[in-house]
């Protein structure tokens, strides 16, 4: 039997299998392929950067709750100078489409490190993580906002001829209508989801473990979420799909794709059993082997019955609501 | 740093609430420097999530199996109790993080530990040993019991100060410590497992103006350097001032005295 | 020392302690208590009513997760009559304040089954469950709404004068605002979180598992987010909140309330481990009494440092925000 | 019904695939009626999340202690095997659901089982044996090994036939006991574990005009009625037309064959 075909062209980066990692979950202060090739994966997405030093949140960061972690990093950074010295000619080294993830506290900062970004002449694609507080409007996420989602991908449509992709959080009331605004403003994929808000709390102190109080949750915990909200904005956008949300093996890779997601992206796992990926992308050949499946793509949007029969109501698919 | 199935040559109750684990890891034992540590998976079962950080206890002289002596703790190391068994595997990943440096010609170092943190001083007793140092030890825990790695220092014969709250409840190991430092030259010290014990090694390593390290622990994700969730506040300077985060897995876990003590007050 | 007062009122509920159940999780055919007296608990909360028969979703209906349950079982529910006939006079001999559960497919349902329920004259309270899709205005939930859930709660609130309490599904981007919605319509209490819309799909047949396709999330796999969203409205509103979501154990209680829950519910744990409550019940005394803590109503909103440095942004909490 | 912590006599592998579970749980064993199942919780283990239902494979004379023949199929059996120790305690709810009847005056009664569904069949062959009732076995497995209970209908001399798909693939165990009814007249049909014996049995029930009940499985979260999760489709009335999801964990699990075979088509 042939060799199934692994590879795949999303927003217009072309990857070599549809498998890569989550922002911040895969790359040691600028070392990669700690554990195998980074070139095993079809893209790399790299941790978000800033356009300024931040050292992050305060310790404790880490906490383990059943199936999942919660966390409150921060997104520390280094400042550009740092960046291009120290990063960049380690990116450049790499034989991998490299996705640069970036994120800002204001839209010109967002404007400020896409451009920075694109100039590099490195990177694949961009991906604007839209989890920071607007604080100019009422400091909800930018991601948590249709407009403001919007206006901020417009501007950074501008500012870079770069595949542009979103990255938004998981939520329920306003997510597709967040999904069209991002397409609508010229995002060429959509990435979901980030790590939602989350909080544990020490019985004993009666206090938030996390020393920011408010953290995340991610990992193997979050999945049927994550897969529910693939499925629904695959109902509601045309741009291609990263799917992610404790995905840990080869079985869920299939899940993201059946729900929707055109590549999917391995995250806290890759902190617990950091070869999953390599071993997923063996099981996921063998998969498509034994099921006769020639192209890996086949397997995008299979859960769903009748793409255009679509659950969530037509109203919500109008161009005309997407606010401009 | 590598992931290593290891293959477990024992996992027994040694002393107390500790447990000893020895498993064959050539890959990793080999270059283990005293300090350093591994991260362990506990397979077959869907919780816990994350990877248990361990110092490495002591490493084979053929330097093909390793050891780890754990304190029975949480859900994590009770499971290691039972899910981890001779024959069976174990899956770690290591020699992680930077371990302690011993001065180029020091003669005689002190190494100071307090309940889990004695685990971490055997592999630099050992290799304080080859290098003819003489390293004097100064153990405290809880109760007699958990006084791990007694035996190890004993097959050398260095000398050993030991302290339980059962005995003495408010005094210091480290009082012993300071008064013997007044009168026999210590070209460094290292403590573990102990803040007080930190603070008074600390001042005692400054007045005598030689180097003091400390291994630090924190609550991992990766124990590898990728997640950035183990930091704690460091100094940048020894006249403190300026502080940064710095991550335990990466940097340590062991610092500086000077680089943690008060950092974070 | 003296045993520590575990009464709470919450809404105007004089509960003995803040202990209840989940609406749908507890309760069998109309058949209560078969663990432990259902006088054990503070309040009973009861499986949802519609005002009309239904036979609920298609099987399968539960899939179990990683420390979750995956289900939709679409609130099957008998006619009215057998209600009254069957379930009513069982009700009647429940020596508990009950809360009874409500939902409909329009305003006018919803306002028909509130009515009809205060009419009864033996609830102490009502619960709105919200977790409906509002047709007439793009399938999005009620909930997830907050006009449309001002509007119902406000006219539920016309309709009754028995202690109203808006039940939340979680949600990021709306949460506050929805919480706010109800607060300013005359809800007395919040009820949140529901189970999070979610899916599983088998990766061999890459379709979805529950027979409804989409289904919801519960268990403790969804606590962290559920104790942070206690923890965000506890500051965007004053009417206190029944908190909810993985709770299994006295810790958990301690959790939610330290997070600003006022009374605290269980929900899957009840299908899992049927003692939960009552054993949590004995294990929270002896916390208090271990602590010298007096008066369980202490621990509400202990997790705050302060209450009224609110972390979600004052603009958010200017009543003009909230839709009238 | 009601929960107990059994004391587990043995847990130790059966035949085939399946093993077998003793406890003592005179609470349950006393009251427990033929085709009603416990619902176990593997503790000591955040996974699995649920209770795993079981039919009672056996229940002791003396009625102080019950059996369950499970088959290890996923996590949960998987953890059930290493988990419930020899004198550990094991979680039970039950007994639970509605059973098997047997016709008031029955002389002969035939049971049809297939793998898993073999284990529901042996609280029935009792009963029915201490009534004078004969009972023919119709057992169908996959392999040899995986027919259990031929040793419990040989204690009572029952007639079996068996079936095994190694041997005869595609034939149905059914075949033989539809030519067994053209000659001797049996009361009731009981079927478990395989639509196609349940629809094979349907049919012959309805053509001799007996009662066929069949013990049916569903996916369940409480297993005592709070959830409504584990839901069939049943027909109303014999003659079809009008349906309802009635829960396998209450209305169940045994159903007249009228009323589930075809309810979902
Ligand atoms: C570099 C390093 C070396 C260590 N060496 C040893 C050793 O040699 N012997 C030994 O007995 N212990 C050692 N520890 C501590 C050991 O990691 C914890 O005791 C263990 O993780 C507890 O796991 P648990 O599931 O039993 O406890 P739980 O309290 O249930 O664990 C819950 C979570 O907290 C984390 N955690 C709990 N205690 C600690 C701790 N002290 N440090 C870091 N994370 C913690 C766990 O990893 C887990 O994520 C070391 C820790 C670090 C960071
Ligand atoms: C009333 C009843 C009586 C049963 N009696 C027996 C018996 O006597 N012996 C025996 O070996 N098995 C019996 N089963 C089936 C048994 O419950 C499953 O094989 C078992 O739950 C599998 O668990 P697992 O974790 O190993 O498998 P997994 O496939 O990993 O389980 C995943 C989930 O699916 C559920 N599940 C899987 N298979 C079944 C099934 N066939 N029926 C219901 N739920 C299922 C599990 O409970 C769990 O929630 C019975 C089931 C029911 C409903
Ligand atoms: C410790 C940690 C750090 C993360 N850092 C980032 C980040 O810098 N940028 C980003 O977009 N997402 C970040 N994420 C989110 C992940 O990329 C991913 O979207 C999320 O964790 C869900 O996937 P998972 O459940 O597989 O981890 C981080 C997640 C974790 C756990
Ligand atoms: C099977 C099932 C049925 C439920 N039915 C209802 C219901 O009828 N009405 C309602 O408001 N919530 C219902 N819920 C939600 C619970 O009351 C609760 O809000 C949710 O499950 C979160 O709590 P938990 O994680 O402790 O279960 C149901 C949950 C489950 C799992
Ligand atoms: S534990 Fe991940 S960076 Fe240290
Ligand atoms: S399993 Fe809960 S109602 Fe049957």
């Amino acid at each position: 039997m042939r060799a199934p075909d692994l590879s795949t062209t999303i927003a217009g980066i072309r990857m070599k299998n549809p498998l890569t990692v989550g922002s911040g979950t895969y790359g040691h202060h600028g070392v990669f392929g700690q554990f195998y090739p980074v070139e095993t994966m079809g893209a790399l997405v790299t941790k978000t950067i800033r356009s300024h030093r931040w050292p992050g949140n305060p310790p404790p960061r880490v906490h383990e709750v059943p199936s999942g972690l919660h966390s409150s990093v921060g997104i520390p950074c280094n400042d550009w100078d740092y960046f291009v010295a120290h990063d960049v000619p380690i990116l450049k080294g790499l034989k991998v489409p490299i996705i640069q993830s970036v994120i800002g506290r204001t839209e010109d900062e967002y404007v400020e490190i896409v451009r920075r970004c694109s100039e590099l002449g490195i990177f694949a694609g961009i991906e604007l993580n839209l989890s920071c507080p607007n604080t100019k409007q009422g400091g909800v996420d930018f991601g948590y906002d249709p407009e403001a989602s919007f206006h901020l991908v417009k501007r950074a449509r501008d500012a870079t001829k770069l595949p542009l992709i979103a990255k938004l959080a998981p939520d329920y009331s306003l997510l597709s209508r967040v999904a069209k605004s991002v397409e609508a403003a010229g995002a060429d994929a959509i990435s979901l989801v980030n790590a939602p808000r989350a909080m544990c709390i020490d019985y004993r102190t009666r206090k938030p473990i996390i020393g920011n109080r408010v953290g995340a949750l991610s990992g193997t915990a979050i999945k049927p979420m994550a897969v529910y909200m693939v499925w629904e904005v695959y109902r509601a956008v045309r741009v291609p799909i990263f799917g992610m949300g404790g995905v840990t093996d080869y079985r869920d890779v299939i899940e993201f794709m059946a729900a929707g997601a055109r590549a999917v992206a391995f995250g806290t796992i890759n902190y617990v059993d950091p070869m999953a990926l390599p071993r997923a992308l063996e099981d996921l050949t063998t998969y498509l082997q034994e099921n006769g499946i020639e192209d890996v793509n086949e397997l995008v949007g299979a859960a769903h019955d009748d793409r255009d029969e679509l659950l969530i109501p037509a109203e919500n698919r109008l161009e005309s609501e997407v606010p401009v | 740093m590598e992931q290593v199935f290891a293959s477990v040559v024992f996992n027994r109750h040694l002393t107390g609430d500790y447990w000893l684990l020895e498993a064959e890891a050539p890959a990793l034992a080999a270059s283990l420097l005293p300090g350093q540590f591994v991260n362990v998976r506990i397979e077959g079962s869907a919780a816990p999530y994350l990877r248990r950080p361990f110092s490495v206890y002591r490493v084979s002289r053929d330097r093909r199996r390793l050891q780890i002596a754990y304190k029975v703790m949480g859900e994590g190391t009770g499971l290691m109790t039972s899910s981890i068994r001779e024959n069976g595997r174990c899956d770690l990943i290591g020699p992680l993080g930077h371990g302690f440096s011993l001065p180029a010609n020091a003669k005689r170092i002190a190494v100071v530990g307090r309940g889990i943190g004695i685990a971490a001083l055997p592999t630099l007793a050992d290799e304080a040993a080859s290098r003819g140092i003489e390293v004097h030890a100064f153990l405290s825990a809880r109760t007699r019991p958990n006084l791990v790695a007694l035996d190890i220092f004993a097959e050398y014969a260095f000398p050993v100060v030991t302290h339980t709250d059962e005995a003495r409840a408010n005094a210091l190991v480290t009082d012993a410590l300071a008064a013997l430092a007044q009168k026999v030259r210590f070209d460094a010290f290292y403590v573990c497992g102990s803040n007080r014990l930190a603070r008074a090694v600390h001042a005692l390593a400054q007045k005598q103006n030689v180097p003091a390290e400390i291994a630090m622990e924190q609550h991992m994700a990766c124990g590898f350097g990728d997640c950035h969730g183990c930091v704690i506040a460091v100094n940048l300077r020894p006249s403190r001032g300026e502080k940064a985060f710095k991550e335990v897995c990466h940097y340590g876990p062991v610092f500086q005295t000077w680089e943690v003590v008060d950092a974070s007050a």
